[in-house]
């Protein structure tokens, strides 16, 4: 039984955990938060030249070569650290979605500049409000030029290309649905910043007018690709998660044991040792999930769907949870722009609602038990 | 059992129906309606104007502040027939919210304490609109432990008996448009700390008064921080005896949880409309069989709310005092709305992000619900108070153990480390 | 604004608590519960004899007469007492569907007995396990002979008839279920208690072989009016649960107040004193939930549909809450058979059954919502 | 990261398994594999009998009480390959029900406090189920708080030197079957009760020990009252110092949490196997997305709690020891069992009353789990004590406030009227 990360592993977490406690403290975020900028593009460069990029790209394309279990612990310590950068975009999905479905030469174009940051990737996906289903994709793409709107997309704004699902004529099923690669800077693109709940994360609306596109991977696959990137993403975000969610139930921890009221720390009153206690429980439940899905991902484990909906459910609700506690034991402090309770908050339920909501995630994770007849 | 106005209520209900449709500012109801979370969307007028305008006309029909009486701007009216106005006043009562605090808090607090000379000079101006008044109570170091304040009031060195102000208030709505406050001091830090406590009422614009407003973490910014450098009250402003200061201050704190209970919204209404609209992988979201178990316990909640609420009125109707079932209000409606925008949030999907009004659906009203809802479930007493003060005043359980209770408030322990 | 109970109501259900008070302690629910007897035939004659069963059956029909608000009132010390007699099968089912569907000849020959308690109804329902549905119910009535078998129908042992719900044909359609009155004394019933969750109240399956079965209502009528008598039961039987509440509340709290730990009343722990709060806040929406019920009930409000599932969801809650967490503060005692906490446990978890359970009654809440297209 | 064996473990695994294959009492399988809740579903035969015969079987053969030393009847095994034992040991592990009192909390009290005689007499036959042992700690008056009991041991009057105990415990499990058990006092009263405390051990069958089952809310009596009156207990049969009771029953206590915290049932592979074959008015239950919606959130409790134990044991083949993190098992499971319990009662509908095990669905499993799970949230620390424990010993945060700490004990208030 070794169901644990290698030393050499957390040697790796615990480099990125420093590497970020200096370059990435919460003024940084703040920056990005309050700023013009929609990403700290010094702090991507210094991750790029940290090789965190590259973690999981093999290194024939500039990579790393290492497994997930290393790109696990580094997504950990981007959420822990609340990264005001483009990794999620361009690392967790974009890159993922290259490995699994690009073309010899699409990987040979895209991965070392993925790998150095040079360019940057993200995935165009919901086209309006709602659960994003085969159906609700109508952008439609024929003789290489898509046309169609993609809303909220993250890190649209910095993105050089953005992998893009679309169809080849309208319809409704799955089987329709085609992924494409479109350079963002080129001819038939705008794009549009959008306010959200979360200003440390830029996203904007893509419009597409006859905009070159290239395809990526087999056409009438892309719903299946979607699926399995997602399995891997939703892995490797529940430790973005999980990390957010550490950090948040610490600041709360140490201000219950430096706040004073009635004459004691309110880290003395059972209704915040308990509250506290509560989210120490999620918190841990979401860490073994976690590393349930850790394992089937770096595995290829035929439970990864299922251990993916599992650590992505576990990963949202203890986030959300510890996040929204710290805020009330801080009380009235913790909902001042001061203190930086809210980021914490902002980014919970920001990475509760990329990749696919609670509840969709709740569905799919019954449905794969279902599937492969197991109840854990 | 009914819903309906005894005799007397409905012809003072017909009476203020009359007056409010012949007087009401018609030209603002759009924008009062599309309004919410404290900030009024009305373009191209001053909503300060507005407020004061439509208190004035109010004053001066005998609408204004219904159950004060008389002689100082008010109408002597009952509780009910108070609830009964604020039902005919509907959004139009929203333009009233910078009274709220001075209508609600510091007039009953004068009422209470000031000298008759007092009342007549500045109660019928509050009751007006035409002065402002704010309340100064919480600090930095107090939190849910109000009597913790370090304010100090001390008597002026001169002969003149006045009082030099010095420390600082925080979580002061409406400080920086106040013309006066009322404001809770520590006149005398070595006895325990709810007795060496004193009120006083001053003018807001007094030298040595510093104004700073609060950004909050939804970005807005209704609160502000006062800083008190060496400011001097009268002694003729001092409200109750010297060291009185919490037992004045409890009958401010009062009208504050009553006021802040009760009608408290739960964004229920907002979420069903929203499910009749947006739709889940499984169609439109309120037929979704999963959605459907989500929304049944906030339904119960918000009805629940609601009628506990005419439980309320019917008690005022008999002229009786509401129960302690009001008392639940804020506990239930506070995290519900946290739930409530996190779940509709979750049924937008990757749109749910948007916080932008003119695209996010329902005007970005879940995603302000989203990023307001943590206030509300800490202002005016947390979820934690809340639960005390019920398990203690309704059902009758011990206070916490004290350990500051006959201590000295100078030695108080105010560092854990 | 008049939304309360009057005085002279309330006035007969102090009336009733002081009655049931006196003769149903809980050692008489633990006779019941002990014993051989599955219901307390004394206490069932003396209810009687004070005019509680008949409460709102018309004087005509040997009734008080009085409306439906007074018979909330007299079920609410019913779930308070936790009284161990057939009062919601006879009094809040059988005695509604002869109101709403008997004829002239059944109610004259029924109510007047029911009234006096001398008779005892029930209504069989439920076939098989899982959500009763119009295609779970197949029981066959054809030449005024029924056959089917019903189980755990509440008093079906000690019940001298019971509504029955049956099919003309097979089939799996609503418009196919019809009611019928049977006496259960006669040819073809065979009566098998069961063993059930709460020993207090008793259970029987009923095997019926071409039982003598009389018609109740309209043919194909059977399922518009289950529904429409469940609509009452359901704001009736609200106030049995939160009858029952509120006593789970109150020893919680007498308990809290007494016992000592750690030099303490253990009701001054933030722990116990929190979750007694939270018991309070959930038997106020019961009890507000309740008023709304009943308003619609006895103003045959057009919201009662609403009302009467927003009445039976809070409700039900609020008991198993009460009820449950009654017991944790209470500790290992609480757990005793000697204690009286595990007596309101089963009766919560019994009435979140009977009747149809909590998620039927929570999908029904929104979809009557949905129709009213009103959100409270 | 994987869940193989180091070479070492498999080598083990594969001995424990060939003898467990050659030895187990295979005809009880079937009816161990029905059993739950802690009684044995075994017809026509003696479980005690059984058990023993099967303690014994192990015991012979070196596969008794593995971790403890050889020459106390142990194997000197490490801590996984104890795991390791137990997952193949499975179903027949049942068996041993009688004995965790003895090995996981008597065993390693005297192993720690009893003379080397004394662990030579008394430790072997313990571990060969040969004598049977109880734990007297808990009182009708103590509860969560262990350490207010009040039963008394005081010198005798003769020059024995014996010990008189007079007094009563409470929730004892197995008491009527022990042959020896293990018991704290007070012999001081007059100081701090954490000080007044010592721990014995004493024959069961001693002189003035009465025994008296506790009925169970759920019908069962897994539990002892048993009352002391003049019970004589030898001076060498003490454990530790006079006046070090508390510190001694630690040792005992830490135990009992790790022993219970370990592996706890939430019920989710029950329910989840009921609702593939029950039927709810949107068809089958699992199809069900309002089912669905609710399984999700107790599915990852399941596997949570199941991957944190693999985290635990991956600690322990490492030769480490445990994070804080196994202290979440029954806080979590306990809770989850309840809720489980209400909703699969909940999809049974009116089914769901009947507790008869040969009609109702799962052989009324969850009838059992609803009223045996009140328990579960109560015995060896209640859902309050455990968020204590979390609170201060893993999040490091202050203690409650203590009335009680520094007051003689009989001298502390036992009465709140």
């Amino acid at each position: 039984m070794n169901f644990e990360f290698s030393d050499d592993q957390k040697a790796l977490g615990d480099q990125a955990r420093r590497y970020l406690a200096d370059k990435c403290p919460p003024s940084a975020v703040r920056a990005v938060l309050e700023g013009p900028q929609t990403y700290d593009a010094a702090l991507w460069r210094g991750l790029a030249d940290m090789g965190f990029l590259g973690v999981a790209i093999p290194e024939p394309y500039g990579g790393l070569g290492l497994s997930y279990l290393e790109l696990c612990l580094i997504a950990e310590e981007m959420g822990r650290a609340l990264a005001p950068v483009p990794f999620s975009s361009s690392v967790l999905l974009a890159t993922e979605f290259l490995l699994a479905a690009g073309s010899e030469a699409q990987k040979i174009a895209w991965l070392p500049r993925l790998a150095s940051g040079e360019a940057i990737g993200t995935f165009a996906f919901a086209e309006r409000p709602g659960a994003v289903t085969p159906r609700t994709i109508q952008a439609l793409c024929a003789q290489g030029r898509l046309t169609g709107v993609k809303l909220a997309v993250p890190d649209g704004e910095i993105a050089t290309f953005a992998v893009v699902a679309a169809r080849a004529a309208p319809g409704l099923d799955a089987r329709g649905v085609s992924l494409h690669l479109v350079e963002l800077g080129g001819e038939g693109v705008t794009r549009t910043p959008q306010d959200t709940i979360d200003p440390s994360r830029g996203h904007a609306q893509l419009a597409f007018e006859a905009a070159p596109a290239e395809p990526l991977g087999a056409a009438r696959e892309g719903w299946a690709t979607i699926e399995r990137v997602f399995d891997r993403a939703a892995v490797l975000t529940a430790f973005e998660q999980i990390g957010g969610a550490d950090r948040a139930l610490e600041m709360a921890r140490d201000y219950a044991l430096d706040r004073m009221a009635f004459g004691r720390p309110i880290g003395s009153f059972q209704a915040i040792k308990h509250m506290l206690a509560d989210m120490y429980v999620s918190a841990t439940l979401a860490r073994s999930n976690g590393y349930y899905g850790a394992w089937a991902l770096a595995t290829g484990a035929a439970e990864l769907p299922q251990a993916a909906a599992s650590a992505r459910v576990a990963a949202t609700q203890a986030f959300q949870h510890c996040a929204k506690n710290n805020i009330q034991v801080h009380g009235g402090m913790g909902f001042t722009w001061a203190f930086d309770c809210h980021l914490f908050y902002r980014r919970s339920n920001l990475l509760a609602l990329n990749l696919g909501s609670l509840s969709t995630w709740e569905d799919a994770l019954i449905t794969r038990m279902r599937a492969r007849n197991t109840a854990a | 059992m009914n819903f309906d106005d005894t005799a007397g209520e409905a012809v003072f209900r017909a009476e203020a129906r009359r007056w409010i449709d012949a007087n009401a500012p018609s030209h603002l109801k759009a924008g009062l309606e599309a309004s919410g979370f404290g900030n009024l969307a009305l373009d191209g007028v001053d909503p300060m104007a507005e407020a004061k305008a439509w208190q004035a006309k109010k004053a001066a029909a005998g609408w204004a502040c219904l159950h004060w009486p008389r002689e100082y701007g008010g109408r002597g009216s009952t509780p009910i027939e108070r609830v009964i106005w604020g039902q005919e006043e509907g959004v139009y009562g929203a333009l009233g919210g910078v009274f709220i605090i001075g209508h609600g808090m510091c007039g009953p607090t004068l009422m209470a304490f000031a000298t008759e000379d007092q009342k007549r000079r500045y109660l019928p101006p509050l009751a007006s609109g035409e002065e402002i008044w704010c309340q100064l109570f919480s600090e930095p170091a107090g939190g849910s432990d109000l009597a913790g304040l370090r304010t100090r009031a001390e008597p002026a060195a001169d002969a003149s008996g006045d009082w030099l102000v010095n420390g600082q208030k925080i979580w002061t709505s409406g400080a920086q448009y106040s013309d006066f406050g009322i404001l809770v001091t520590r006149t005398d830090p070595a006895v325990p700390k709810h007795k060496g406590l004193t009120m006083f009422f001053l003018d807001m614009r007094s030298p040595g008064i510093e104004i700073r407003p609060i950004k909050q973490a939804n970005g807005q910014s209704g609160f502000n921080e006062v800083y008190f450098t060496d400011v001097r009250i009268p002694d003729a402003q001092r409200l109750g005896a010297v060291g009185d200061g919490w037992k004045v201050s409890l009958t401010t704190l009062m009208n504050e949880r009553l006021s802040i209970g009760s009608g408290m919204s739960t964004g229920f209404p907002e979420l069903f409309d929203l499910c009749c609209r947006i739709e889940t992988a499984n169609g439109l979201a309120v037929d979704d069989p999963a959605v459907r178990s989500k929304l049944a316990t906030w339904a119960v909640r918000a009805t629940g709310l609601k009628y506990t609420g005419f439980r309320a009125l019917s008690a005022l109707s008999r002229g009786e005092t509401p129960g302690p079932e009001n008392s639940i209000g804020k506990l239930v409606a506070g995290p519900t709305m946290q739930e409530i925008a996190m779940f509709a949030e979750d049924l937008q999907g990757q749109a749910g992000v948007i916080s932008d009004p003119d695209i996010a659906a329902a005007h970005g009203r879940f995603q302000a619900m989203l990023m307001r809802s943590p206030a509300t479930r800490v202002e005016g007493g947390t979820d934690e108070i809340l639960r005390n003060i019920i398990a203690e005043r309704v059902l009758g359980l011990p206070p916490d153990i004290r350990v500051d209770k006959d201590v000295p408030f100078n030695q108080i322990p105010t560092s854990a480390r």
